[in-house]
């Protein structure tokens, strides 16, 4: 046998297998061109990871989300709503009116509880889903508008500034989430400490194999005992669970909740998650993709951003580079297909 | 005679007070204003937003005008692409109150209440030229790019900063009025020219934003200013984190409205169209004055 | 009660009602410990449905069931699996999108604390798929398998199972070629040695003879008789399945073909396979007018792909096509429907049906076209020319309104065989017309190709049965690994040469 | 057999056939009894039915490409692109600078350029989704982000306003799009013209029924000699050349052309046809159901409006209508299914 072609096919599927991943190095190493150096600086990186945090966490719940074949259109509003009753619960406390007292309660509780909202709101898409037999786009459209409704409801519109919390009520310390720890962004840590433990989950538990199977081929999934209601119904919840870290990481940042906040980045997610080479149609993704393909979106942005394009051109780039980058992972993807057909024949 | 030519109302005593979106608190005061206000003169108020798409405008005008409204107070959605609206209110015989923004078009609204954008931001560019001591190289974030105040801003800004030979712009960049966006915006920009050591925003939520952004990347020099007059940006002027806003007097503006849509409707049309109310600039001595978007003079208080 | 120890489980008087069905109506069944318990019956007589109550998959109207002594109600596949009992399902229910590992191993991982241990899996898939010998590499992604290799995942999965006491295994040869069904029965041996009782559900029913123990007849929801293989006769299956004895006649001809003329050649047609060798390697033959020519070979031999050169689904094939001397430039399925060819597919649901129009929007898709008045569609036209249609080949509908999936297979197999006949093709390719129908249902298709053919219309046919093809076709064309191996008329049509010429294009590498 | 149940079937039959038609009935009883029945005069219909007209033609457009198994997510950006282009042709011609003239063109040659430039946006869609084999969602959505920023560019940002052209010029009466004509609306004069083309185009044209075919099951309506691509990028220029109608009538109706303008309108259409009864899977849709599910949104908009709802819990209400009318749509749905095969087996 031929050793060294061989040896030749598997350098290019390693290539191959890293899809996306050669867009974001062509585009690093562009905007290096343009930039200068100051693109390579440790501090650039750090900024670019800063945010690719936000929507690259809203991604990894879109990511289990995507493999079962559905879309979670909520998530940029439960951005917004978390933001809005996290600050809430920062500034006014919560007030029993029937006891006369208002409780404050402390950062830990506040995450606690946010975390809870983001699943409660997950498991409301998944049951409308699963139960009421609604498709995800409508479902979660639904879900995203009373989100968002709520979200401004809460305030009535305003914003709740300043959050910092009083030492007296023993609530401070929320900034920490929007934060450097040792020169990093705590939002990186996070999306660094979600993307590893996605990774787990979907390798290396039996969960992520129902994911798989229910998005793959949801009949089987229920032949093979899988309750596959149950499989849709929680990866609902980790993506709200996700939106849910967004929503306070960037509360935190600002010092501020906006109700407003997050309108559209559902879209983002997406894309981020389909440049990772997660198809639309479930059964496959991965998350290192999705990782990556956040990266490419965060690259772009704050690439044109320090390149000084418009606005305007920001947007028609953005398209073309979507398009583009589905379409090379798709070249590469067939390819690849092809290349392991080809290895498959040969040692026979 | 003169009351011949007032135009009549649909007929009922509702006011509709129509808006951008309430999630931005300036447009807030707005609605909460023109409901405390009216209502205490006796009309019913229905609010609703625009969300700054002149099609749903006209839908709510339309809407308005279906209901037999008294009068439409307008916070509008575009110079140009508002005046259809305004004229389907006026053929239908519904007063219309402009507040906030203008349109390009005189005679069809009773009264253009404005506040005084050209004013206010070569106000609070002065202010911020000499925080900055006439020299360094600073960013602008802009506003929404299709939106007119977003141009009359940036305009004046420069038509002040732009004397200054030792001041040069070195980034400009669209943060759509949107706070998250103008903190990323601003780390960008702060990546690529670390030189640079003011910025000057189109409004106050995204001064707000680079407000954070600067304070994370611990460069508390950095001069900004922003254009709006919120609780928010007050605070921040406070504790010396931005340089100054420009308020405009939003809640008052809204007052005058009502107030003269109601004497309108009782007779009496307001002299002028077209009334700038001047922005005031908000510094670090005056903080105090100021809450809600409502300036109260020191002497009087 | 009930504790016969040579029956594992029983079922009494089982109903289930379907909204307006009762496909099942007090059936009584008793599976029998350590034999091959075969159940036949005509398509929709309740084989499956039976079948999906034991297995939990769905629950029985009323009846109960019983298992060493004990009643038994198992409300989901779990329920049933934590009894031992294993099913094949009849439509293959895999993971396309998962390794074989992953699929063999779906529903019962194994863990090393609370993750996953892939190296066992991949292990313990290796040593299953060796028994079944196939030895696919575990990490193939089971999309990427042939049909006939999914079969096998779709068994290893269920030979996984360390508790399997039954294995329901319905209709598990209908992709399979005669030497994996020998590999299967093997297998089914071991399994019965072990101690492990079987379910058998097959169409053909020289298999039923061959390794079934024990024979139950259902016919229409109800149970009709049963006996021990030992003591029955094809006829007696037969008669009591459909109530009387069909067995296949061979069709007598009325034309005298060899002075009919050629219609189509096909010369030296090639198509690569992808990765390298030849999917088909110059196979050429021709079809004479008011012919049935069959085509034989095993799963893989490249005989769909003929089929789909033909209706230019794989431009990039060589060779000339001729059409009555003139060469053909074959573009896509439409020209070729303007051509004169009308290919009915090999799988009904996914390549034959739209399963979200009705009946007869179903059969006049494909001829659209030709009820345009103007620019509009004559609905008049296309009702004569859809009912004609129905009534022709006896398609049984009470509204051409309803929804095709309101039909049994077997008519919806008449429906596609309409489709095409409506574009009024000169030459109809048909791939495996028989698969999954019963075989009432069967003989009627049968009757029908001979009628077309007997009307001048020339046929290619597609089988996998021998005694079917050698019964309809007038000549016989065998395909093996993509290469033509023999050419058969008349007497030189046997069993025996048609298996031989099958094997002929394989190399040494695979015994046959 | 039982002739006066068998009657009372077909009643209930034709009642749930009705679907979503009955909760538009709900909602307008609801609303008059709210509003009196100023909500019944004449003069309220027509402004709902104008109001509708602009969704609702794009929901036509997307009624065909959903029924294919897609979505355009780009026709709202199509809408404000389309508005620029005309503002622009009719405010400053086209100027050849080699030749150093300016070009001004008719209203009838700026409409059909326009229809144009619709369809061939579309037909880009197409192309990307069927040669490329992007999925719908990310092909859309990378052509919304592109048109936007061309909209944006077309003016840098600026509104074109008072479009009615000179007399001198021979470009006045594009306003008539946006007018009233023997007192109703153009808009819905097109709107129903173009549904009712659309009908005829659904049930009584071939394509029609490919498209239904190719939405139910592309692989057989290739093999039934359907040219699967084809069909899916007409349906797609079909989109487009709704979106071009909505983006004059609303350019026309506003005397103004912003460049934001049709922003998120995408939602609106597909909400609209997913309440008409369109399956997001694809195979199944009316043009009668979109129509109705248009008028269901309108209904509420406008009523809540009139109602005086807030902006906040305008959201919250209209998330939970959607949800709500697509549960009832699809209850009603399986029971008319369960009741034609009983209807089958009666029949037996
Ligand atoms: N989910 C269902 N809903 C309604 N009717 C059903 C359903 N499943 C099966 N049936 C009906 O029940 C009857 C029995 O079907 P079943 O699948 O058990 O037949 P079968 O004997 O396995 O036939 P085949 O040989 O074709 O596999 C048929 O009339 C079928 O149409
Ligand atoms: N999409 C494909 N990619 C790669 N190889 C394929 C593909 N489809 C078929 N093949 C290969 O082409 C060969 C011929 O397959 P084909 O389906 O024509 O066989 P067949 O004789 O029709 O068998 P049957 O219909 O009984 O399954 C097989 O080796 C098969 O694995
Ligand atoms: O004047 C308003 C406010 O500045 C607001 O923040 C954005 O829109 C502008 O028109
Ligand atoms: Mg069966
Ligand atoms: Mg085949």
């Amino acid at each position: 046998m031929n050793n060294k072609k061989s040896n030749n096919n598997q350098l290019l599927m390693t290539l191959l297998k890293g899809r996306t991943f050669i867009v974001l190095v062509l585009l690093v190493i562009f905007f290096t061109i343009v930039k200068g150096t100051t693109f390579l600086s440790a501090s650039t990186l750090t900024m670019v990871a800063k945010h690719v945090a936000l929507y690259g966490i809203l991604a990894l719940g879109m990511t289990f989300v995507i493999i079962t074949g559905g879309i979670d259109l909520s998530v940029g509003s439960v951005v917004g709503l978390v933001g809005m009753l996290a600050g809430g619960m920062i500034q006014e406390g919560i007030t029993l009116k029937f006891a006369g007292v208002t409780l404050y309660f402390s950062v830990p509780v506040i995450i606690i509880t946010m975390l809870v909202v983001g699943c409660i709101i997950g498991a409301v898409n998944g049951l409308i889903v699963t139960k009421l037999g609604v498709a995800p786009f409508i479902a979660t459209l639904g879900t995203m508008y009373i989100c968002r409704g709520f979200a401004n409801l809460r305030s009535n519109g305003a914003t709740f500034s300043d959050i910092k919390g009083y030492d007296g009520l023993g609530n401070t310390g929320f900034k920490i989430l929007g934060s450097n720890i040792a020169g990093i962004p705590t939002g990186v840590y996070i999306f660094a400490v979600l993307a590893i433990i996605s990774v787990i989950i979907l390798k290396k538990l039996p969960f992520g194999w129902y994911v798989l199977a229910v998005g793959g081929n949801e009949k089987s999934a229920r032949l093979s005992g899988i309750k596959a209601d149950k499989i849709k119904i929680i990866v609902y919840m980790i993506s709200g669970f996700c939106a849910a870290w967004v929503g306070m990481i960037n509360t935190a940042q600002l010092s501020a909740a906006h109700p407003a906040s997050g309108d559209g980045w559902e879209m983002n997610a997406i894309a981020a998650t389909v440049l990772g080479g997660t198809s639309m149609s479930g059964g496959s993704g991965t998350i290192i993709g999705t990782v990556v393909g956040a990266f490419v979106i965060g690259v772009i942005n704050d690439g044109m951003t320090m390149c000084g394009v418009s606005e305007f051109w920001q947007k028609v780039i953005r398209g073309l580079v979507i398009i583009l980058a589905v379409v090379i992972d798709q070249t590469q993807r067939n390819l690849q297909a092809k290349m392991a057909l080809q290895a498959r024949n040969e040692n026979k | 005679e003169e009351n011949a030519e007032l135009l009549p109302g649909g007929g009922s005593k509702i006011i509709y007070c129509i808006t951008p979106s309430t999630s931005n608190p300036f447009f807030n005061t707005e609605q909460v204003i023109a409901k405390e206000k009216a209502e205490e003169l006796g009309y019913e108020v229905k609010c609703a937003s625009h969300d700054d798409d002149a099609a749903t405008q006209l839908e709510l005008f339309e809407a308005a005008i279906n209901d037999g409204a008294a009068a439409i107070i307008c916070d509008n959605a575009g110079a140009d692409a508002s005046i259809e609206a305004v004229q389907k209110a006026y053929d239908a015989g519904i007063p219309t109150f402009l507040i906030d923004r203008e349109i390009n078009q005189s005679g069809l609204a009773v009264a253009q209440i404005v506040a005084d954008n050209a004013q206010g931001a070569a106000a609070i560019a002065e202010v911020w030229v000499e925080a900055m001591n006439y020299e360094g190289k600073y960013a602008e974030l802009l506003g929404l790019e299709s939106d007119t105040n977003c141009q009359v801003r940036s305009d004046n800004y420069h038509s002040v900063i732009d004397e200054y030979e030792d001041l040069e712009m070195v980034a400009q960049q669209s943060a759509n009025w949107d706070q998250t966006e103008a903190y990323e915006k601003t780390e960008a920009i702060l990546q690529s020219n670390p030189e640079i050591t003011g910025i000057i925003c189109g409004n106050d939520t995204m001064a707000c934003g680079a407000v954070q952004a600067c304070l994370d990347a611990g460069r508390n020099d950095i001069k900004i200013i922003g254009l709006d007059g919120s609780d928010e940006a007050n605070a921040y002027i406070k504790s010396g984190d931005m340089v100054g806003t420009a308020l405009q007097q939003i809640a008052l503006i809204t007052e005058m409205a009502v107030e003269q849509a109601d004497a309108y409707l009782n007779g009496t049309a307001p002299e002028e169209e077209k009334q700038l109310v001047p922005c005031v600039a908000i510094t670090a001595d005056n903080t105090d004055c100021l809450n809600a978007f409502v300036y109260t003079e020191p002497e009087a208080k | 009660m009930f504790d016969d120890p040579n029956v594992v489980l029983h079922c009494e008087k089982i109903d289930k009602i379907y909204p307006g069905t009762k496909a099942l109506d007090q059936v009584s069944f008793d599976l029998l410990k350590g034999k091959v318990n075969v159940l036949i019956g005509e398509n929709g007589a309740g084989k499956s449905t039976l079948m999906k109550m034991i297995a939990g998959i769905e629950q029985p109207s009323a009846g109960k069931m019983y298992m060493d002594g004990q009643e038994v109600y198992f409300k989901d596949t779990n329920a049933a699996r934590a009894k031992g009992i294993g099913i094949i399902h009849q439509e293959l229910s895999l993971f396309p999108n998962m390794t074989v590992y992953q699929n063999i191993f779906m529903g019962h991982e194994k863990k090393k604390g609370f993750f996953l241990d892939d190296k066992a899996h991949s292990e313990g898939a290796k040593k299953i798929l060796q028994r079944l010998e196939h030895e696919i590499p575990p990490e193939t992604m089971v999309g990427d398998l042939r049909v006939g290799q999914q079969q096998m995942v779709e068994i290893a999965r269920n030979l996984n199972q360390d508790d399997l006491r039954v294995l329901i295994m319905d209709e598990p040869t209908s992709s399979l070629s005669a030497a994996e069904v020998k590999v299967l029965f093997k297998i089914m041996r071991e399994l019965l040695e072990a101690g492990i009782s079987i379910v058998y559900i097959s169409h053909r029913l020289e298999e039923i003879m061959e390794i079934g123990d024990h024979v139950t007849i259902l016919r229409d929801g109800k149970y009709v008789a049963d006996a021990d293989v030992k003591d029955i006769e094809l006829s007696w299956i037969v008669e009591n399945m459909v109530g009387k004895n069909t067995q296949y006649h061979r069709f007598e001809r009325s034309i005298d073909l060899s002075k009919q003329p050629k219609v189509l050649e096909i010369k030296d047609m090639c198509l690569p396979k992808k990765g390298g060798g030849w999917t088909l390697d110059h196979v050429s033959l021709d079809l004479k007018k008011g012919e049935v020519l069959g085509v034989y070979g095993l799963l893989g031999a490249g005989r769909s792909e003929l089929f789909e050169c033909l209706m230019g689904l794989h431009p990039e094939h060589t060779g000339d096509v001729l059409y009555e001397g003139k060469k053909l430039n074959i573009k896509d399925v439409a020209a070729q429907i303007k051509n004169g060819f009308a290919l009915v597919p090999e799988d009904r649901q996914s390549q034959g049906l739209i399963q979200t129009l009705d009946i007869g929007k179903n059969t006049a898709i494909s001829s659209m076209k030709d009820y345009v008045k103007g620019l509009f569609l004559d609905e008049k036209a296309e009702n004569a020319a859809v009912d004609e249609q129905i009534k022709d080949i006896h398609i049984k509908v009470a509204d051409k309104r309803l929804p095709i999936l309101s039909l049994s297979g077997g008519n919806q197999q008449k429906v596609v065989i309409g489709k095409g006949l409506l574009t009024k093709p000169k030459i109809l390719l048909l791939d495996e017309p028989s698969r999954g129908i019963d075989i009432g249902a069967k003989t009627e298709v049968f009757e029908i190709i001979h009628d077309l053919a007997e009307k001048g219309l020339s046929i290619i046919v597609i089988s996998s049965e021998l005694k079917e093809i050698m019964a309809i076709a007038d000549r016989i064309v065998v395909l093996s690994n993509g290469k033509k191996t023999g050419e058969l008329t008349g007497d030189e049509i046997t069993e025996d040469t048609l298996v031989r010429t099958s094997y002929a294009g394989l190399g040494t590498g695979r015994n046959a």
